[in-house]
Order: C-alpha cells, then structure tokens, then sequence
C-alpha cells in the first residue's frame, strides 16, 4: 500500500507496528503500523473519527493498547507509563486546547519541564516567550481566562517547552487564527530543523502538507496510504479518504 | 426590521482591556461573521450579546429597548439564542429531549399543573413534541431522535444545539465557532442550514476562524483587533483589506 | 399445655449506650436457660426471640410490631433506652401484650393507657428523689448545680432534677445543658464554682461527660462532692479519669442487692446469683451488676406472672401482675396494684460511693 | 474566661487541621471527602490503642496513628476515589466517600466500643496546670506544625501545582508526565497522615471515641468554607474562629444551641462572601 | 419522557392491584406494618427524588422536614384535636413552608456545600425540638393519635397511606415527564445549558425543594401516626442518609429506581436479621457497592435489561438536512411567535 520509496534518511526514532486500541468491546484502531524518523517532519491525515487521536493517545501511554508493538528509539515503550514515555522523549499535545485553567500562564508552562525536571526548569520559559508573545503578556495570568486561541497557544508552548525528541501535536490549529496556524507550524517546522521529529494530525490537509516530510493516511483505525507530500497530493487517495470508501 | 445592536461597548478583566468601543448590528434575515485574531474579543462581544457577561461601558439593545441588565435566563425569551465552542448539552436524554428543552420559556404551565398534568401542560408538551421533531429532521438528526444525546458525535451535538435554539424560535441565533472540528462536508451542511435560517428571516452572528466558511456565507463581516473593530464590510473586501490580511489572514 | 411462652425481648445490643443491654441480656439469658433446664414454667419452655434494636426508636418500633404480630409474643421485655420505650410502649399496650419495662422515664408507665406494663428498674424520679435527699439531708448541701446534656434523656433528667429540688425549696444555682460529647468542661465547671455551688449533680448518661466532670473538678482542685447519675460509677468512668484519686466524693444511686452491706457481704439472693453465673464471666465481674439481677428477675417476673395466672392469658397476667406484693428478686423485691405500675420499692435504693466498684457491686455511701 | 478561649482554641486547632487535611485531598481531586474527620477519629482512637491495649511507647503509638492516617487516606484514595473520579460524574465521590465513612464509623463502634476510651497522657505534667495543660497545646501545636511543614513542601517543589493539574484534568495531567493515580494517592495519604497526627494530638481532649468522625466532617467543612475552600490559611482562620465562636456561645449560651450557632456562622460568611474569606473567585463560565 | 408501552402500563396494573389488595393475602399485620412504612418513607423520598434524582442537588437532611410534619401533626392532633385528615395537608403546608425557608438560602451554594448545610438543618432541628420542650415534650417526646375512622385500623391506615403516596407518586411522574422534567435534569447536568434556554435556575430548585417539603411534611404525618410515639431520637441524622442513599441505590432519574430502593433498604434488614445487626455498616457496604459497580443505580440496571429484551437492529447514521422541512418549521414557528405578540399586544 505504500507508495514511495523515498529514502527516509534518519534513524528511525518512533516505531508503532500493529496496533490495536479499543474502547470497552467496539475495537476504533485496527492494527495501525507507521514510523517517525529521527528530525522527520510527519503528518497523520484522516477524517473525523478515523483513530488518529486514539493511535496517538496510546503512543502516549493515556489509554491501554489492545494489541501491537510501540518502540521510541530501538526502547520498548508499548507497557510503559506515559510518565516513562514523556522521559523517552516523546511529548504529546492534547487536541482541544487543554491547560491546566486554575493555574497561570507560566506555571502552565513550568508543568511542561516537570517530567524531566521534578522542581520546574525556569531556564526554558524565555525561549518559549520569544516564540509565542502573546503568552509572555499574560505570564501572569489564569489559563482559564484566555481566549480559546490562546489556550491553544499555551498548550502548544507547553508541549514544546519539554524539549522531546518527538513533539506529537494533535490538530494544534483547532480555534486558531488563520495567521497563527502558519505561524504555530513555522515553529513546528524550525523545531524540526533543529532536530526535533514532530507527528502532526492535522485536517487543514493543504497547509499541513506544505510543512511535511511524510505523510499517513488513515481510514476507520487503518492505515490505508503512506509517502511524501507530493505523492499523496499527486495520488487520487486522497480524495478518495476524505470522501470516505478508500479501500 | 428587527435589530440586535451593541452600541459602543467596552469590557475590562482586570487590567485586559477585552473590547473598547465596538458596535456592531446583527440584523434578522442576514448572516454576520465575527472574526479577528485570538484574544480580540470575539468570544467576549457574545457573552456580552447573551448575558453572561455585563458591559462595562455602551449598551446592549433588542430593536431599541435597553438589555444590557437583563441576566442571561431572560436573554431566549427576548429571542435569542446561542450554541457554545464547546457544545452543553444534556447527555442522559434524548436528542428530541434536548430539542425540546429549547422550549422552556413557551412553556406557560406552571408546577403544580404539570404535576396535576392539566391539559394545556399536555397540550403544550405536544405542541412542541411536534415542532421539535419537524427541526430536527430539518436539521438532518432525524434519525436520532430517540438515541441518548450522550452518544452523538462531535457534529451531530453542534447540529443538535443549533436545533435547541430554534425550538427556542430563536430571532437571533450566534453561534461560536461552529464549525470547529467539522469535515468539509459537515461544513456544507452547516452552510445549508445558516442559509435556510437567515432566509427565514433569522438574523444569524457567525463567530468563526474558518475563513472560507465565513466569508462563503456570511452578508457582512465585522473584525476585531485586540478588541477594537478594523474593518466592518462585505466579505470580498473584508477578505482584501490589508489591515485583516496583516493581523488574521495572513499571505 | 406445653406450648412454649414467648418472650420478645427489645434489646439494644449494639449501638451507643449499648453496655447495659449487653448485661441485661446475660441475666435475660441465664433466668431462661434456668427456668428451661428445671423443666419450664409449669411444663412450658420459655422462647426467648431476641431482637437489637441498636437503640433506634424507629427500628424498636418495627420490632415490637413483629413481635406482636408476626411471633405473637405472650410477653414483651424492653426496650433499653428511654426513647425507643416510648415509642413501643404504646404499640404494646394497643396490643395488650404485657410489657416489662426496664426504662426508667416517668412517662413509661400509666394503669390506664397502658394498663399491661409494668415496670421492673427504678424511676428515674426514684434515682433523682434519693440523689438529691442525699445531697440535701446527708451531705447538708443547698446550692446545686445541675449538668445535663443535649439528648433527649439528659434535657428531660435534668428538667426533672429541677424539678423535684423545687418541691424541696431548693432553686439550682446554676443548670446548664452540654453537648455530650464537649471536649472540655472547665469553662461549666468554673461557672459553677463562682456561682457558689456546693453540690454538683450531673444527670447524664454520657459516659464522657461525666468524666470530664470529675476530671474539670479534679484540675480545678474544686472540693466538691458531686451527685448524679448511676452511670458516673461505672466502671468505664474510671479508665477516663486523669487521676484515681478524682473519683472520690463522688455518689449515685444505686441498689441495696449490689450493695455490700457493714459487714462486707452482699445480700444473699445478690451473692447467689453471682456465683451461679460467675463461670459466665471467667471470674472477676468488670461491669455494674445490677443490670444482669435486673434482666434476670424480668424472666422471673415472668415465671411469677405466669404461674400465678395459671396460663399466658394476657387479662388473667394482667391480674396476677396487679396482685404482686413483695415478689422476691434479686435486684429488688416487686409489687404492683390496681393503681400502681413502678414495682420497684423505694427502699431499694441507696446511695452508693462511685470509687468502691468491686465485682459489680458498690460500697454505700457514709451517712 | 482565659479557659474558655484556650479550649475554644484547642478545639479550634483541631477543626483547622480537618480543614487542612479536606484542603490537602481537595487540590488533587476536587473530592471533598466525607471520610476526613474520621482519619482524625482513627487517629485518636489507634493512638490509645497502641498505647493502652498493645503497651507502646508514645513515639512509636504517634508513628503508628499516622500510619493508620496515612494507610486510611490510601484506602480512601484506593477504594472510593479513584474509580469514581475515572468515571467522572458530578458527585458520585460524595457518595462513595460517605459509604466508607460510614462503614469505618460502624467498624471501629463494633471493634473499639461506642463508649468514649481514655487516651494516656504524653508529656510528663500534672493535671492542674490549667491553660497550661498539653491537651490544649499539642493540638495547637500540632496544627502549627503541620501548616509549616505543608507551607515548606509546596514552597520547595511543585507539588502544589502539579495538585492543582491533578485535580483540573487528569488526562491532561498524564499527557505532561505526571502520574496521576500516584499524585492523588499521595496527597490523600499526606491528608491522612497530617489527619491521624492531629487525632493523635487532640487525643487526650476528645477522647478515644469513634463517634468523633462526623462531627469533625463537618465542623472542619465549616470551618474550611468560611475560611475558603482551597486556602489554607483560611482552614487556619476558620477553625480558629469557630473554636472559639462556639466555646463562647456555649460559655455565654449553654450549648442546647450549638450547632445552631455554628451553622447561622456559616451561613452568614457564605451570603456575604460566597466563596469564604480567604477563597478564590470562580473561573471564566463559558 | 417516554411514551409508555403497553407492557409497561399493564405490569403498572398488576402493580396497583397487588398493592391495594395487600391487606387480603399478606401474611400478617406485621408484614401489613412494613407495607405501610415502606408506603410512608416513599412519599417523602418521591417527593425527594425530583430534588436528588433530577434536579442533582443532594439533600442528605430531609429527616429534618420530616421531623417538622410528626410533631406538627403530634402536636395539632394530640393537643389541639385538630381534624388528623386536616392536619395533614397543615403538616405538608408546614412542611413546603420550612422547605422553602430552608431552600431559601442554601439553594444557592455550590453541591457539597448544601450537603452540609441540609445535614446541618436536620441537625439543628434535633437541637431545637430538645431544646423547645414546652411544644415538643422535649427528650421525654410526644404521643402521637391515630386517624379516625374508616383510617383507624391498620388495614384503613395502610390504604390511606397507599392513596397518598400513589397521588404524590402520579404528580413527581408527571413532572419528571413534561418539560419541569427536562428542567430539572438540565440544572442537574449543565447549568449552563439551563441558563441558556432560559430556565430560572434558582426558582425551580426552591419550586421542586419546597415541593419536597410538603411530601416530607405530610410523610412525617403519617410516619408520626404509624410510629405512636416520637421523640427527638426518632429522627436521628441516619434516617436523613437512608432516604438519600434509597434513592442512590434506585438510581437517578428514575420513579422506579428509587421506589425499589425503598422497599428493599426497608423490607430487607428486617426480614434478614443478621444485616440488622451490621446497620449502617450493611448500607455503606450497600451504597459503595452500588457507586463502584453500578453507579447509575437499580433503576438504569432495570431500563438497560428492558431495553436490551427489546433490541433493535444497528443505528443509522449520517447528517443529512433537510432544508425544505427546516425553513417550513422555522418559518411556521415565527408565524406563531408573530401571533402570540399580536394577541398579547391586544390584550395588554
Ligand atoms: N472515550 C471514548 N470512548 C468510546 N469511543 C471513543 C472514545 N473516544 C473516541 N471514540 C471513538 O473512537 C473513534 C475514533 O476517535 P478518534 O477521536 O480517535 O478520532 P480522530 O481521528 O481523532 O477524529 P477527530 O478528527 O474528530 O479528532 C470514533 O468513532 C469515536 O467515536
Ligand atoms: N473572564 C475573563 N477574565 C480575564 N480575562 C478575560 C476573561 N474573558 C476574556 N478575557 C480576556 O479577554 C480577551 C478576549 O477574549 P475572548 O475570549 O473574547 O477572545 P476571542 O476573540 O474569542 O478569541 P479566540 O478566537 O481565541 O476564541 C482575551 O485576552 C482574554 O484573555
Ligand atoms: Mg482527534
Ligand atoms: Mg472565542
């Protein structure tokens, strides 16, 4: 079913091989098999309900896995807890602007570094500031008193700020302006130069793609199409998986 | 024609000045996008339209009369109605349940006639059993009726809301962010509906960052920046003016 | 006939409050096997239906109704406490059942609304009566002051109190009502004293309270006698004392049968009970022993009752029970008429010294 | 009279600390649990027993009735907590919580009596020291403590926030590393531990009784709502308060009114000033 | 909110026949007794459940109204010799009366906190009816007179009871299934939502409360009447629990739930003495259980196996408007909407 044979220079840094998730009985992720390189910038495309964000929670260890095996840089991570596969490295941001809204802004952010750093690493919150200023006018402020958007932002800064090595980002441009999405996936694509490997689920497919690497299709938990931005945008899969019946 | 205005107001949370000085009329039979950047107040100018924040400065105005007081319970009977970012709806009923609940302020059976079940609580209940159920197939949950409104999708619990405010006879409807984490076919549907709503005389205020959507449908589009308004036109020179490109559209 | 008699006996075997009962039921238990071993009452066994209450009026109430209803009981025993009595007291009388009664509020019995129960312990005015004739006459007191706590038996005891000095010409210094379970009594007790009170009579059943009395007068080192309640000389009262010494000068009623008279001895029936149940026990005997001569002598009552009437006929009981005079027990000596339902005699009482508790029983106090 | 406000604060004392510990539990889960006055029961009620019916060394029974506390918390957190909160309905914790309150109520009136049992002296001292006397000062003293110590480790690590991140949203929680069930565990056996001391502490004033549970539920919930839900300084300000509003009322009043009085308190602050003296407004509604 | 299906009114049926005719085949006056407490307790807890069950707000004090229609109704009856029918509709007015007083201000705090505050208003009527003995008998109590003929006997008593109760029962019904139903289930689950179709939070909280406080008066009536005697022990802070767990245990949001509650929690510990014995451990156990296996209650677990007996094929699914009909609707709606303002603007 893959399409390209592009040569996918890195390491491979994310291994996920036959994964099954299920929700009580009803199984929602039918043995999902794809891979994160090392600084690869990678995109999980797929409509309403197709699993990506159930495949991407047990990435991260926030629901148990049916079946399948999930490794992070040749380590194991398919039984760990999601504190274990923070510490390896992988860092996931929540779709639906999630933040903590009883606490401020930069303790928010702070909570970002606990995983590695158990007392709060304040070293890293000027970084965050220069990329995202709106969040350092309001440092100060209860969460929950931003706008959606800016909750948005923050929980982007907040994935960011923990320095993984693979940054999962869930349809970060939920609630967000236009001008702000390009600008949240510049950063996601710096990041990436600079090394850090990102899996993206995004449904604004054309911006998305822009930014990728690689690219995933998914359909009803499968994955039914993979390989480089304009391959899939030269396939007619595509069309196909968003129209829905791309067997 | 009948207008729901606010008329210069300004909102302050502590030090954040979240709108200074915006109008804005929503008129019946039109449809109204809201946009601007994160932070501009959008959401804020809505909760001010509906009650359930109090303007600090300006007025709020139902075809002239004074609303700025009147607390958010009183805002449906006045005829307006609204949907949330985050859709609320009551998960252990029915859909046709939450539809109908839109009709509480037509309901004029009081407690102890519902509990002695006097005719016209019967007959109010089946008046507007009836209504309910004509928008909801109108609104394409037909088939859902009876299902427990904890077990719809995303979007299906964003249609139902919207059927809720019309059962509602909503004049004004404002809708936050509705389309959000809709499918461009959902999205369609969405854009049907708005259009048979403004059509039928319903004035409609469209809070949206889906830019397409807004400016596909919308008649006129106000935006904000850091709660002041910039640009308040039609859609296609909303959509090129410079200002709206630099602080929202982006190239 | 040998069909059994059936005894409904109203316990409140768990719960608060729950110590009496605990004793009484062993009396209840012994008289029944007794009188069953010796061959019943002429030729009956006794059927003992048990039933804890845990001293909720509401579930006594239910009890009671099964009793009478469903176990057709020929005689009802209880209940413990003084508000499920109430409560029950009525349903058996509807009932005609006869009822021995073991609560000591005045409102319990009344030949004419209730004209099958009989009531077997003391009354509380008899408690009451005795602890202030000897606050008054023995120890020459005049100025009481009166503790009671917020439950139902302490607001109406201590009404009571107040009541019956009135009669004597005596008005209370000071009277106070306290959460039975207050953490501290020095502020009560400080009051008390500075309002000149040469008598303290707390009447409260709450084993707390009274402690922190005594222990409030102890660190007050406040010379007072203190009066009151049979429950501040339990045994339980003296584990809660910050000193030993605190329970001296400390007097309640109590009985002649678990008193140890001049020469040292309890009566005879007292001694022979006891040594018939010691085995019982395992030797020493750690809790107030007139509960157990108390649940006994209901049994006997009953044995007396039944034999007298020469069946479980409840007028012809009711008869016999009317014609009682000085039926020997062990706790006391029982008569009853026409007009009278308390059989307890007042001779039966007499005030004990709360410091002398030695198998149950107490030495009097110095007259 | 100086009596009179040193037992209201003692008493006091140990309604701030049941208010600290419902504070403790709070900042991981929301839960308000019903089962915090009787940590401090079992606290008082473990204290005499280790000392009178096993014979132990004061130090070691105080180790002991914080162990209990703590093993309590656990168990709270284990059996009535976590699932519910899994499961995320509104008030189901109140009930669960209410369950095992009233089955430890029962359990320890079966197992330990339902009459009051004394609990020993701990300091060498005599009866007569009036105001002076340790069952006043150790739960004063104990209460002290354990505000300084908690003051100490939310200053010195994050565990404050990370609480706070519990209690707003678990999953979310997760998601930054943090293991929840572990935190929340934590902090309701930090709640039992502080629990069990403070029942320890005031011992010698209460008694060993197993009927103390519910009236500290809810005397430590009233003073923690007219201090402010949350706030600490708030438990400590309104236990104080209540202790000593009490005790006087009682002193001035007799105590037929009492928890009269101390409700009518209650509802005063909480109509003037919802969310308690010391409390935080609510968040953005909508 | 469902339509009722045939079963369901004929098992309704067989119900009602059973229950009026229990006099005739029941196995004694005893169980008769039982019958009518259970009877008793369902018209305050029916009346209890729109406040717990629907509208979410968690009374754990109601024995305090409870108590408020005993010693009304001991006292009026047996003192006064006021009419016992009479004074029990006195008893459920006093009842509404304390309700809404209460209501008043505690209606207003947040969940946990009106917990506290309905456990400390039953704890504070404890205190008061001790502390008032002059009208109260104080600890010593009151007697409590029966009702007069044909009401006197247990088997006139036991139907008096059953006519109440099934009035009260057909009345929550009846609000529970038109729109105060969806009301109270709206401030239960989303205020927000309530607030933004317009419900009057705060009224209809102290409506249903104050509501309960009748049902809780006039139970109180007759549970003074059937228990002959009460006294501040009567209503200890524990009977307030079990009112509230029977209706936990039922299941929120149910009518039927909660009834079968009552009747097991009342029948079985006293059918099975060794529970009697654990008491208030046996209902903690009782209510954990349920919270942690099926935290819905009895109710849900009788409504899923019902619904899964009458199993239908797999849902459909799938938006599709239908434009016509919306704009039909929509339209027809503001036609009336114009109406009622005319005749409004006329009438005015
Ligand atoms: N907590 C849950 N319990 C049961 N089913 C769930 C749960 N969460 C998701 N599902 C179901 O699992 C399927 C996949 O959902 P998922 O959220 O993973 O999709 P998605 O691809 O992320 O969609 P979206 O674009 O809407 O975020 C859907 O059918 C959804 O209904
Ligand atoms: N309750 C509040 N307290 C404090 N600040 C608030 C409050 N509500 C809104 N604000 C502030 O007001 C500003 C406008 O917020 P608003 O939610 O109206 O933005 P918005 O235009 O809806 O943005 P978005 O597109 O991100 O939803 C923001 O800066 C926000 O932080
Ligand atoms: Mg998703
Ligand atoms: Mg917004």
């Amino acid at each position: 079913m893959h399409m390209g044979t592009v040569n996918r220079p890195n390491q491979i840094l994310l291994d996920v091989a036959d994964l099954h998730v299920a929700y009580g009985k009803a199984e929602v992720v039918h043995g999902a098999s794809f891979r994160v390189h090392g600084g690869e910038f990678v995109v999980l495309l797929g409509r309403n309900g197709a699993g990506k964000s159930t495949m991407l929670h047990a990435i991260s260890g926030l629901i148990p896995k049916k079946a399948g095996r999930v490794t992070m840089a040749g380590a194991e991570i398919g039984a760990a807890t999601p504190r274990d596969i923070v510490r390896s490295g992988v860092v996931q941001v929540l779709e639906g602007h999630r933040v903590f809204g009883g606490l401020s802004v930069e303790d928010n952010l702070l909570l970002g570094t606990y995983a590695r750093a158990s007392r709060g690493d304040r070293s890293k919150l000027d970084r965050i500031y220069a990329l995202f200023p709106e969040l350092a006018e309001r440092r100060t402020q209860q969460a929950s008193r931003l706008s959606g958007g800016q909750q948005q932002i923050l929980a982007v800064g907040q994935g960011v700020i923990g320095d993984p090595r693979l940054l999962i980002l869930d349809e970060p441009s939920g609630g967000l302006a236009p001008i702000v999405i390009d600008r949240i996936l510049d950063v996601a694509s710096d990041l990436c130069k600079g090394g850090m490997a990102i899996l993206l689920v995004e449904q604004l497919v054309e911006k998305a793609l822009r930014h990728a690497d690689y690219c995933y299709l998914t359909e009803t938990g499968r994955i039914v199409g993979a390989g480089t931005p304009s391959e899939i945008q030269s396939s007619d899969l595509l069309q196909r998986v968003y129209l829905g019946g791309a067997h | 024609m009948s207008t729901l205005v606010a008329d210069t107001v300004s909102k302050r949370f502590g030090g954040v000045t979240a709108l200074s000085n915006v109008s804005l009329e929503l008129r019946e039979g039109e449809i109204h996008g809201l946009i601007g950047p994160n932070g501009s107040g959008k959401t804020t100018l809505l909760n001010l339209l509906t009650g359930y924040y109090q303007v600090d400065e300006g007025d709020i105005r139902l075809d002239g009369e004074p609303l700025a007081r009147s607390p958010v319970q009183q805002r449906p009977r006045v005829g307006i109605a609204r949907t949330f970012q985050k859709p609320r709806l009551l998960g252990s009923l029915s859909v046709l349940d939450n539809a109908m609940l839109g009709g509480w302020c037509e309901t004029r059976a009081g407690f102890l006639e519902t509990a002695l079940a006097l005719p016209r609580a019967r007959r109010e209940e089946r008046a507007l059993r009836d209504r309910a159920e004509e928008l909801l197939h109108g609104v394409g949950l037909g088939y859902a009726i009876h299902r427990r409104a904890s077990l719809l999708d995303h979007a299906e619990q964003r249609f139902l809301e919207i059927a809720r405010g019309l059962v509602m006879r909503a004049r004004f409807i404002l809708l936050d962010e509705p389309a959000g984490g809709l499918t461009e076919g959902e999205i369609e549907h969405l854009a049907s509906i708005v259009t048979a709503l403004r059509d039928a005389g319903i004035g409609v205020l469209l809070v949206e960052h889906h830019t397409d959507f807004v400016f596909s449908v919308c008649d006129r589009v106000t935006t904000l920046n850091l709660g002041r308004m910039i640009k308040h036109a039609t859609p296609a020179e909303v959509r090129s003016d410079p200002e709206v490109i630099r602080v929202y559209l982006g190239a | 006939d040998t069909t059994p008699v059936k005894i409904g006996w109203l316990s409140s075997l768990t719960g608060p409050l729950s110590s009496a009962a605990v004793a009484e039921n062993q009396g209840v238990k012994f008289a029944v096997d007794e009188i069953n071993k010796a061959g019943g009452i002429d030729g009956r066994k006794i059927e003992l239906i048990t039933r804890d209450t845990a001293g909720d009026p509401t579930k006594a109430v239910n009890f009671a109704q099964q009793l009478v209803l469903s176990e057709k009981v020929d005689f009802v025993i209880g209940p413990v406490n003084s508000g499920e009595s109430l409560a029950t007291v009525p349903i058996l009388a509807r009932a005609g059942v006869p009822n021995i009664i073991i609560g000591t509020v005045d409102e319990l019995t009344d030949p004419q609304k209730y004209p099958r129960a009989f009531r077997a312990i003391a009354t509380n005015e008899q408690w009451i009566g005795s602890a202030n004739d000897y606050a008054i006459k023995t120890l020459k007191r005049s100025k009481v002051a009166i503790i009671g706590d917020t439950t139902g038996y302490g607001t109406s005891s201590a009404k009571k109190a107040e009541a019956l000095l009135a009669d004597a010409g005596i008005k209370p210094v000071y009277s106070v009502l306290i959460d039975a379970n207050k953490t501290d009594l020095t502020d009560e007790m400080t009051k008390a004293r500075a309002a000149g009170a040469d008598v303290v009579m707390p009447w409260s059943a709450a084993t707390g309270l009274l402690a922190r009395v005594l222990n409030a007068r102890g660190n007050m080192q406040w010379d007072v006698p203190v009066v009151g309640h049979p429950a501040i000389m339990g045994l339980p009262i003296k584990d809660l004392l910050n000193k030993p010494e605190y329970w001296e000068q400390t007097y309640a009623a109590g009985y002649s049968s678990t008193t140890y008279g001049a020469d040292g001895k309890l009566p005879g029936p007292t001694t022979a009970l006891m040594d018939k149940m010691r085995p019982e026990f395992g030797g020493t005997i750690n809790f107030t022993f007139w509960w157990v001569t108390l649940g006994y002598d209901t049994v006997k009552i009953i044995e007396h009752a039944v034999k007298t009437a020469g069946s479980t006929d409840k007028a012809a009981v009711q008869k016999a029970l009317e014609n009682t005079q000085s039926l020997k027990g062990t706790y006391a000596d029982y008569s009853w008429g026409p007009k009278q339902r308390n059989g307890f005699p007042d001779s039966g009482i007499v005030i004990n010294k709360a410091n002398t508790f030695k198998d149950g029983s107490f030495e009097a106090a110095p007259h | 009279m100086l009596t009179v406000l040193v037992s209201g604060l003692a008493i006091g004392a140990l309604y701030a600390a049941t208010g600290l510990a419902y504070n403790i539990m709070f900042s991981t889960s929301k839960v308000l649990s019903v089962t915090t006055g009787h940590i401090c029961m079992l606290g008082g009620v473990f204290g005499a027993y280790f000392m009178l019916d096993l014979g132990l060394p004061a130090p070691v029974a105080l180790v002991g009735a914080v162990l209990v506390g703590a093993a309590f918390g656990l168990l709270t957190e284990v059996i009535a907590i976590r699932r519910v909160l899994a499961r995320s309905d509104e008030h189901l914790w109140l009930l669960s919580t209410l369950a095992l309150a009233t089955m430890v109520q029962q359990a320890v009136g079966l197992w330990w009596g339902t009459e009051p049992r004394p609990f020993p002296r701990l300091a060498d001292q005599d009866f007569t020291a009036g105001v002076l006397d340790q069952k006043y000062w150790l739960p004063i003293a104990a209460v002290v403590a354990m505000a300084l110590g908690l003051e100490f480790f939310y200053r010195r690590t994050m565990y404050g926030k990370v609480f706070q991140a519990v209690s707003e949203d678990a999953f979310a929680a997760r998601a930054r590393g943090i293991a929840t069930d572990r935190t929340r565990a934590l902090s309701f056996a930090i709640a039992g531990a502080l629990g069990g001391l403070a029942g320890f502490a005031a011992g010698q004033l209460t008694f060993a009784f197993f009927a103390l549970g519910l009236t500290l539920t809810l005397y430590g919930f009233i003073a923690l709502a007219v201090g402010g839900l949350g706030s600490n300084v708030g438990a400590l300000v309104g236990g104080v308060a209540l202790g000593l509003f009490q005790t006087l009322a009682t002193y001035l009043f007799g105590g037929e009114y009492q928890q009269t009085i101390a409700v009518g308190l209650l509802m005063v602050v909480l109509l003037v000033k919802p969310e308690g003296l010391f409390g935080s407004k609510k968040v953005r509604p909508v | 909110m469902t339509t009722s299906s045939l079963p369901r009114l004929g098992t309704l049926a067989v119900g009602g026949i059973l229950a009026v005719t229990l006099p005739f085949w029941v196995g004694d006056f005893y169980q008769l007794h039982l019958a009518a407490l259970i009877g008793v307790y369902w018209v305050l807890i029916a009346g209890l459940n729109l406040v717990v069950g629907y509208t979410g707000q968690l009374s754990i004090g109601h024995v305090g109204l409870l108590s408020i229609g005993s010693y009304a109704f001991a006292i009026l009856v047996g003192r006064y010799g006021v009419d016992p029918l009479l004074t029990l509709a006195l008893a459920g007015g006093l009842g509404g009366l304390c309700g809404f007083l209460l209501g008043l201000p505690s209606l207003r705090l947040p969940g946990f906190y009106f917990a506290m505050a309905t456990m400390a208003f039953a704890l504070i009527m404890a205190e008061l009816s001790l502390a008032q003995g002059g009208l109260t008998g104080g600890g010593a109590g009151l007697p409590v007179p029966g009702f007069e003929a044909p009401f006197d006997t247990p088997t006139g008593f036991y139907w008096l009871v059953l006519l109440v109760a099934a009035l009260i029962t057909w009345m929550t019904w009846n609000v529970a299934r038109l729109m105060w139903g969806r009301g109270l289930i709206a401030l239960r689950d989303s205020e927000v939502a309530a607030a933004a179709v317009g419900v009057p939070i705060f009224r209809l909280k102290l409506t249903v409360f104050t509501f309960s406080g009748v049902t809780a008066g006039i139970g109180g009536a007759l549970f003074a009447s059937l228990q002959s005697y009460i006294t501040p022990e009567t209503f200890v802070f524990e009977l307030g629990l079990f009112f509230f767990v029977c209706i936990i245990i039922g299941g929120r949001g149910s009518i039927l739930g909660p009834f079968v509650g009552t009747v097991v929690l009342t029948a079985l510990p006293e059918m099975v003495a060794p529970l009697a014995k654990l008491g208030n451990f046996f209902y903690g156990l009782l209510l954990l259980a349920v919270v942690l296996v099926v935290p819905e209650g009895i109710g849900h677990v009788i409504k899923s196996v019902m619904a899964r007996l009458q199993k239908k094929g797999p849902e459909p699914k799938g938006l599709q408007p239908d434009i016509g009909r919306l704009a039909a609707a929509v339209r027809r709606g503001m036609e009336q909407d114009m109406q009622r303002d005319i005749q409004r603007g006329h009438a005015s």
